[in-house]
């Protein structure tokens, strides 16, 4: 039972990313009949593939929609503002040469791979900082920061806000 | 039957039955001698030995490497080019390749 | 406007590759030059097919009246990038080997075949 | 026309840069710097195809944009993944 | 199904390549029966091809073509792919399926029954198919095609010996010059369409002027199918190859190089037949001369049974180029000695693949009884193995020419032939093959005589079953050469000679 | 490879497989075709090797290559459907059947339904070249491994 | 609208640049993925959001074609570029470089 | 082999090849294209499908795809063979 | 026309400039990741020649395809170049 609600939930994620891809086909909404047949036997056969892999460690928990409306405000509000400060950032450096670079250990206290993963993506993306490694036995990150300012940092001084976010959304 | 045993050849004809002929005849001939001296073998004689200018040698095999020693001696300049060439370098292979490639088309685009 | 610049593109990699086939001594290297040669071939053919102004030869949502580039040689082409492929994967399947029963990749150094 | 021309200009200006990064890829003193330069070279190429698929007006190319964003990654991981063991 | 025979020859053996891992999943014998089916098809299809193709003129077979008339486009251009088979094609496919005959009986039992007996069989099928793809297409890129299918088989068979050093050494050299070759065959079929617009042989053969364009492309055909035939100056990977690949596939990769050699023909005479030059042929005969004299030096200095016979091999190529290259070099006045030594090239490549193929066999045999190649550790088999010798000696002496046996047979046309275009070339010709005698007869005096000598494993009754079809070909064949030649080779030759005119008009109409 | 890498390719790799199939079943009306996706799937396969392990795949090396096998002998065969006319006759198309549909000359919006037996070709050959470079990727991976000899 | 197209065009050639001055001018791997990484990823996607309102304008199935598919390829670099840097960031100090001048290297103490 | 004679040749076959590129029929503006004007008009009609070159590939062309598929099929299959598990 | 010239241009000119990276760097892990830039900016001028399908599969093949065999290899053998 538990194997076909996988199998389900792979399905409707496959199904998805087709019938965006052939978003402009025809009459029934948006799709053609052969279209959604075709995306439905396709998603179907990937599911049937890869529904053990995505679902190994929880990672189909993410499929769940709330979590994806949370992840769209999170990516247009806090992600993308600490982005766009995070190039005007390299931007200064890339001018100026002006660096203090180090690399620094921090436990945000993330347990599953979904919000390590995603907090890492996110460090990596965002002021001055670089995942280098995250320890899966303890949920160390190690960051890459190109202006130490703490040599024993907290998760705050880092990445700000991100790793609460990331409790949120992916927790 | 004599157009299928036959070969022309603008020339002339070569037919392969003559020389079976031929050599059926040379091959009888041949065993004939066989046959005259097999009558004289004794197994397990001196006869068995191989005759090397009448010493007695312990392998008495000649190596197939040294049949024509004499020939490759005397060749030796051309042969060590020749093995020269096929020095086992695949660069020199593919090397090779360039220079033909040169050559046919120089010889077809001047 | 740009003239033959895309042939002589190719037939720049194509002598590269060749370069490659004669001066270097490295079988992988070797390898990647047959894919220098490769890649210009390829990119001879596609440059074969192009029609000023020309659109891909695909009707769906394809502008109107539109010439189109050639197809054939887009087709050829994709057969020829798999074939170059699998020549590729064999050929690095074999170097692995001899590296496995030589311990180098110096073609100076493989020629127990020779004379 | 006007749109689609910029947007042929902004491809071919990120094409300049796409150079400026396969400097670093001659250069590069370490491996890993060599594998940074083409993976922005991929960041970079993804946006020019977009860019200039949208300056054809082309819809149907982007999947090739599509199929590259997907695919330097598998590369940039087997660069990481073999980068690491040092090799020999 | 009388009327798509030419495509199942090529297809069956690629449905029984692609099926054969699946049925060895199921059963050993069944995929051992299921290889032999259709091998014996293959034999039947090319059969019935020429025979076909040699009473009633060339076979066109259009691929995909819904009706008649979609065969050419209204302008007259062909537009698909298709088969034309004329009487050099049928010759070729007649050589390929003999020798698979022989081969694959050899082969199942000559392999060792481990992981790599499926894939070398698979390959084996696959090699089959694109030799018979390449002898029977009439369409450049598809050529291209087939000549890397042959390619990529090919150097997997030589791989084979992976538990050795020098077998993926081998592999690798061949694999690099092979796809070399095809890359510049390549470029050419691109020069060619670059200029045309055409793919098809017959349509470019018609349209070719003989620009500077075009020659560049002839020159890149010639360097690029003389390295796939072994030619000269190019021919170092053929022994390497020849030596170390199991000895029945041998015989495949000899037909390989042949349909080799059958694309340079095709290629000199029907697509650049309109636009030749007589120097063409002088230099095809100039690197046949080379081939021979070359090859046989060489064959004097080795020490490895299976490289000998390889470099003798290598020199048989030689004679080929030369019969049909003096053939070439006379085409324009069209005097009839041309034509007799180019049937002389074309009736020796049925008379090499039997002879050589024969010759490999034995090679094979003896390694199978004895476990090594080597002339100087080897010596004495004569009696332990009197059939294999027999056979040994019958072939050496058909290579070299010795009279009542086919060998002579084509050598004396190319001979005859060469010597009213230059006694010369007679000359190097008639030295090339003592010397050839000398060098068989050194490997038979120390491989086969000697002091009895320990056999220490029986040759199995397909080993020589397949060695005496080989052996009574040559004997035949040398017995009534007439009627081969007549029946067979003439109409192979002269497919070559006169045949461009028929064959464009088979496939363009008119 | 960590933690991060892995939980992206956990989610890609469906993703990608899907858009090879995509690729794969647009093959007549969109870039692409048996051979694009095929590649964009066994990409997937790779980044899945290269992400969990050769040894996370090792046991599906029979399967692939069987999958290799069928693709190659489906292809042969769906060219013998056209026997009745010549080999690889394009039999169904224009015949209202199973991708049967005729498309009328010039651009068109484009309808899956369409091109005969084109995207079974395309099916035989995506399936064939997923396995069989999937296949070659884990051959290289697995060789030399503590496992050989 | 095209004023929202050229400057998010741009913008997106500014911090491109910036990404590949950063690859030239930093002195070492780790922070030449700081600024190679961010300044392209961030970059791309400014270019990428004008091909998305150009599409959104353009309107017909072309547009929505077009927006669909920018829209994805964007999805996939934000979730590819910071792994893959991640993962060659990772890698380059496995395989052994020291960051330039570091003031703290935590993950070295570690091993 | 000397070096210089490969040297030599080398330079005589990329001089022939650069003079091929530049006597060809001017980019962008092929001389003869009645095949591919063919395959562009009818393979909507005669095959049903959008994309020509999908139409050419399988089709048209569909025994070279043959071909190309032996070909890989033919390559993994010698990749087994060479990278197999050799006997004890 | 002229900017697609330019474009057109430039990339063939970074694909002969990658190809010859490919060609001189010693290290072969370098030479690999020359030649997967090579491959990128081909997949590049195909998408300039209005070559769509050759794109994908070029991209697709040499992009992750060709890199991954050639790293394995590497792996497999020794990573420089001896001279």
């Amino acid at each position: 039972m538990r194997r076909v609600a996988q199998i389900a939930a792979t399905f409707a994620l496959a199904f998805l990313v087709y019938l965006v891809l052939t978003i402009p086909s025809g009459p029934l909404g948006l799709w053609s009949l052969d279209e959604l047949l075709a995306g439905a036997v396709i998603s179907f056969l990937v599911a049937l593939v890869s529904y053990r892999l995505l679902w190994e460690r929880g990672g189909g928990r993410l499929l769940q929609p709330w979590r994806w409306v949370l992840f769209l405000v999170y990516l247009l509000g806090p992600f993308f503002l600490a982005m766009a400060k995070a190039n005007l950032d390299v931007a200064y450096r890339v001018i100026t040469g002006r660096i203090r670079p180090g690399i620094v250990r921090f436990n945000p206290g993330l347990r599953t791979d979904a919000g390590r993963t995603f907090l890492a993506n996110s460090i990596t993306l965002t002021p001055g900082t670089l995942t280098l490694e995250v320890d899966e036995a303890t949920g160390d990150f190690y960051v890459h920061w190109i202006n130490v300012r703490n040599v024993d940092p907290t998760p705050e001084e880092v990445c700000g806000p991100f790793p609460k976010w990331a409790k949120v959304v992916a927790e | 039957m004599r157009e299928a045993l036959t070969v022309l050849t603008g020339q002339g004809y070569w037919s392969p039955l003559i020389w079976a002929a031929a050599a059926l005849g040379t091959f009888l001939l041949a065993g004939l001698l066989w046959w005259r001296g097999r009558r004289e073998y004794k197994r397990g004689t001196e006869q068995e030995l191989p005759f090397v200018s009448g010493e007695r040698v312990e392998n008495p095999r000649v190596g197939a490497l040294h049949l024509y020693w004499g020939l490759t001696e005397a060749l030796r300049p051309l042969l060590e080019r020749l093995r020269g060439w096929h020095s086992g370098v695949v660069n020199d292979y593919a090397g090779w390749f360039v220079v033909v490639l040169g050559v046919v088309l120089l010889l077809l685009l001047l | 406007m740009i003239g033959n610049l895309p042939f002589v593109a190719c037939m720049v990699l194509i002598a590269l590759g060749l370069w490659t086939l004669v001066f270097k001594r490295n079988l992988i290297k070797l390898v990647i030059g047959i894919g220098l040669i490769e890649s210009g071939v390829n990119l001879f053919l596609v440059a074969l097919g192009y029609v000023r102004g020309g659109v891909p030869p695909i009707y769906t949502y394809a502008p109107a009246g539109a010439p189109m580039v050639l197809p054939t040689p887009q087709a050829l082409t994709l057969t020829s990038i798999v074939i170059g492929l699998a020549t590729t994967a064999l050929m690095l399947a074999f170097a692995v080997v001899i590296y496995r029963h030589k311990g180098t990749l110096d073609a100076r150094k493989i020629r127990d075949l020779r004379g | 026309m006007i749109v689609e021309l910029s947007f042929g200009v902004a491809a071919a200006v990120l094409l300049a840069y796409a150079l400026v990064c396969a400097i670093r890829l001659g250069i590069g003193p370490t491996a890993a710097d060599r594998a940074v330069a083409l993976d922005t070279i991929n960041t970079l190429v993804v946006a020019i195809m977009v860019l200039v698929g949208a300056a054809f007006d082309l819809m149907i190319i982007l999947d090739v944009a599509l199929v590259y964003a997907l695919l330097s990654f598998v590369g940039t991981l087997y660069i990481a993944r073999y980068l690491e063991e040092g090799l020999k | 199904m009388g009327a798509h025979i030419p495509i199942l020859a090529i297809a069956v053996p690629l449905l029984g390549g692609f099926a054969t891992p699946l049925l060895a999943k199921l059963h050993r014998r069944l995929r051992d029966l299921w290889a032999l089916l259709v091998v014996l098809f293959v034999g039947a299809c090319v059969g019935y091809v020429a025979v076909h193709v040699f009473a009633q003129g060339l076979w066109v077979y259009v691929l995909g073509a819904r009706s008649p008339q979609e065969t050419l486009a209204p302008g007259g251009f062909p537009i698909r792919i298709m088969l034309v088979v004329d009487g050099m094609s049928a010759f070729m496919g007649i050589i390929a399926g003999l020798l698979a005959l022989v081969a694959f009986p050899f082969a199942l039992k000559f392999l060792p029954e481990e992981e790599g007996k499926n894939l070398a069989l698979t390959l084996g099928l696959l090699l089959l198919a694109g030799i018979l793809g390449m002898a029977y297409t009439g369409d450049l890129f598809n050529f291209f095609v087939f000549l890397e299918v042959t390619s990529i088989a090919a150097c997997a068979l030589i791989g084979y010996r992976t538990w050795t050093s020098r077998a993926p050494e081998a592999a690798f050299k061949t694999m690099l010059l092979y796809s070399l070759s095809g890359l510049l065959f390549l470029l050419a079929v691109a020069l060619l369409y670059g200029e045309y617009g055409a793919l098809n042989l017959a349509y470019l053969s018609a349209q070719l002027r003989g620009s500077r364009v075009d020659r560049l492309a002839l020159a890149l055909f010639l360097g690029a199918l003389a390295m796939k035939a072994a030619a000269a100056p190019v021919h170092f990977w053929a022994p390497d190859a020849y030596g170390e690949a199991p000895a029945a596939q041998t015989l495949l990769l000899v037909v390989n190089t042949q349909v080799s050699l059958y694309g340079l023909w095709r290629v000199l005479f029907t697509l650049y037949g309109g636009v030749w030059d007589a120097g063409l042929g002088w230099l095809v005969v100039a690197m046949g001369l080379l081939t021979l004299v070359v090859a046989a030096f060489m064959a004097l200095l080795q020490t490895d049974l299976g490289r000998l016979v390889a470099y003798g091999a290598v020199s048989q190529i030689g004679y080929m180029m030369l019969g049909v290259g003096v053939g070439l070099a006379t085409l324009a006045g069209r005097p009839d000695y041309g034509l007799v030594a180019l049937k002389g090239g074309v009736f020796h490549m049925l008379n090499d693949a039997l002879t050589v193929g024969l010759l490999f066999l034995c090679v094979g045999a003896v390694e199978w009884a004895t476990g090594t190649r080597d002339l100087r550790e080897l010596g004495g088999l004569g009696h332990g193995l009197p059939e294999v010798a027999l056979c040994f000696l019958l072939a050496s002496l058909a290579l070299a020419g010795i009279p009542p046996l086919n060998g002579f047979a084509s050598k004396i046309l190319i001979y005859e032939g060469s010597f009213r275009l230059s006694p010369i070339l007679t000359a190097i010709a008639v030295l090339a093959s003592i010397l050839l005698l000398a060098v068989y007869a050194r490997a038979f005096q120390g491989a086969f005589l000697g002091p009895r000598a320990e056999v220490p494993r029986r040759v199995p009754a397909v080993f020589l079953l397949a060695m005496a079809v080989l052996a009574v070909g040559i004997v035949v064949l040398g017995l009534v050469p007439g009627f081969f030649l007549e029946g067979v080779v003439t109409p192979a030759a002269e497919a070559l000679w006169r045949g461009r005119a028929q064959y464009l008009a088979a496939v363009l109409g008119g | 490879m960590t933690v991060v890498v892995r939980t992206v390719a956990r989610v890609l790799f469906p993703v990608a497989l899907v858009f090879g199939g995509y690729v794969i079943m647009h093959g007549h009306l969109t870039p692409g075709g048996g051979f694009q996706g095929g590649a964009v799937a066994a990409s997937a396969l790779a980044m899945v090797l290269v992400a969990f392990g050769a040894g996370r795949l090792k046991d599906k090396k029979g399967l692939l290559s069987a999958l290799e096998s069928l693709g190659g002998t489906a292809f042969v065969v769906l060219g013998f459907l056209g026997l009745g006319l010549t080999y690889f006759a394009n039999v169904l198309a224009g015949s209202y059947g199973l991708f049967g549909r005729p498309v009328p000359y010039g651009p068109n919006p484009g309808d899956l339904n369409t091109a005969g037996t084109l995207p079974l070709m395309n099916w035989a050959v995506g399936f064939k070249v997923l396995a069989g470079l999937g296949a070659a990727v884990l051959l290289f991976a697995l060789f030399g491994g503590e496992d050989d000899r | 609208m095209s004023a929202l197209i050229y400057a998010f065009l741009a913008i997106g050639a500014v911090f491109n640049g910036l990404g590949a001055v950063a690859l030239l001018r930093f002195p070492d791997v780790y922070t030449r993925i700081h600024g190679a990484t961010k300044c392209t990823t961030f970059g791309s996607i400014f270019s990428i959001l004008a091909v998305v309102v150009h599409g959104a304008v353009r309107g017909g199935g072309d547009g929505i074609g077009m927006v669909i598919r920018a829209a994805l390829a964007l999805v996939f670099l934000l979730l590819t570029n910071p792994t893959g840097s991640h993962a060659l960031a990772r890698a380059a100090h496995r395989a052994g470089i020291k960051p330039f001048q570091a003031v703290v290297d935590r993950l070295e103490e570690r091993k | 082999m000397s070096r210089w004679v490969a040297l030599a040749a080398f330079l005589l076959v990329a001089g022939f090849l650069l003079f091929g590129a530049v006597a060809l029929r001017p980019f962008g503006d092929p001389p003869r294209t009645e095949m591919d004007q063919y395959f562009n008009r009818y393979s909507q009609p005669e095959v049903a499908a959008n994309n020509a070159v999908t139409a050419i590939v399988f089709d048209y062309r569909g025994y070279d795809t043959l071909g190309e598929a032996t070909v890989l099929f033919t390559a993994v299959t010698g990749v087994a063979l060479i990278l197999r598990r050799l006997r004890a | 026309m002229t900017l697609w010239a330019s474009l057109l241009t430039m990339s063939l000119a970074m694909t002969v400039l990658a190809g010859l990276l490919a060609v001189v760097l010693r290290d072969l892990l370098a030479a690999a990741l020359a030649l997967g830039a090579q491959g990128l900016f081909l997949s590049l001028a195909f998408y300039l020649l209005q070559a769509p399908d050759v794109a994908i599969a070029q991209a697709g093949i040499g992009a992750a395809l060709t890199t991954a065999i050639f790293l394995l290899a590497i792996r497999r053998t020794r990573r420089k170049e001896e001279e």
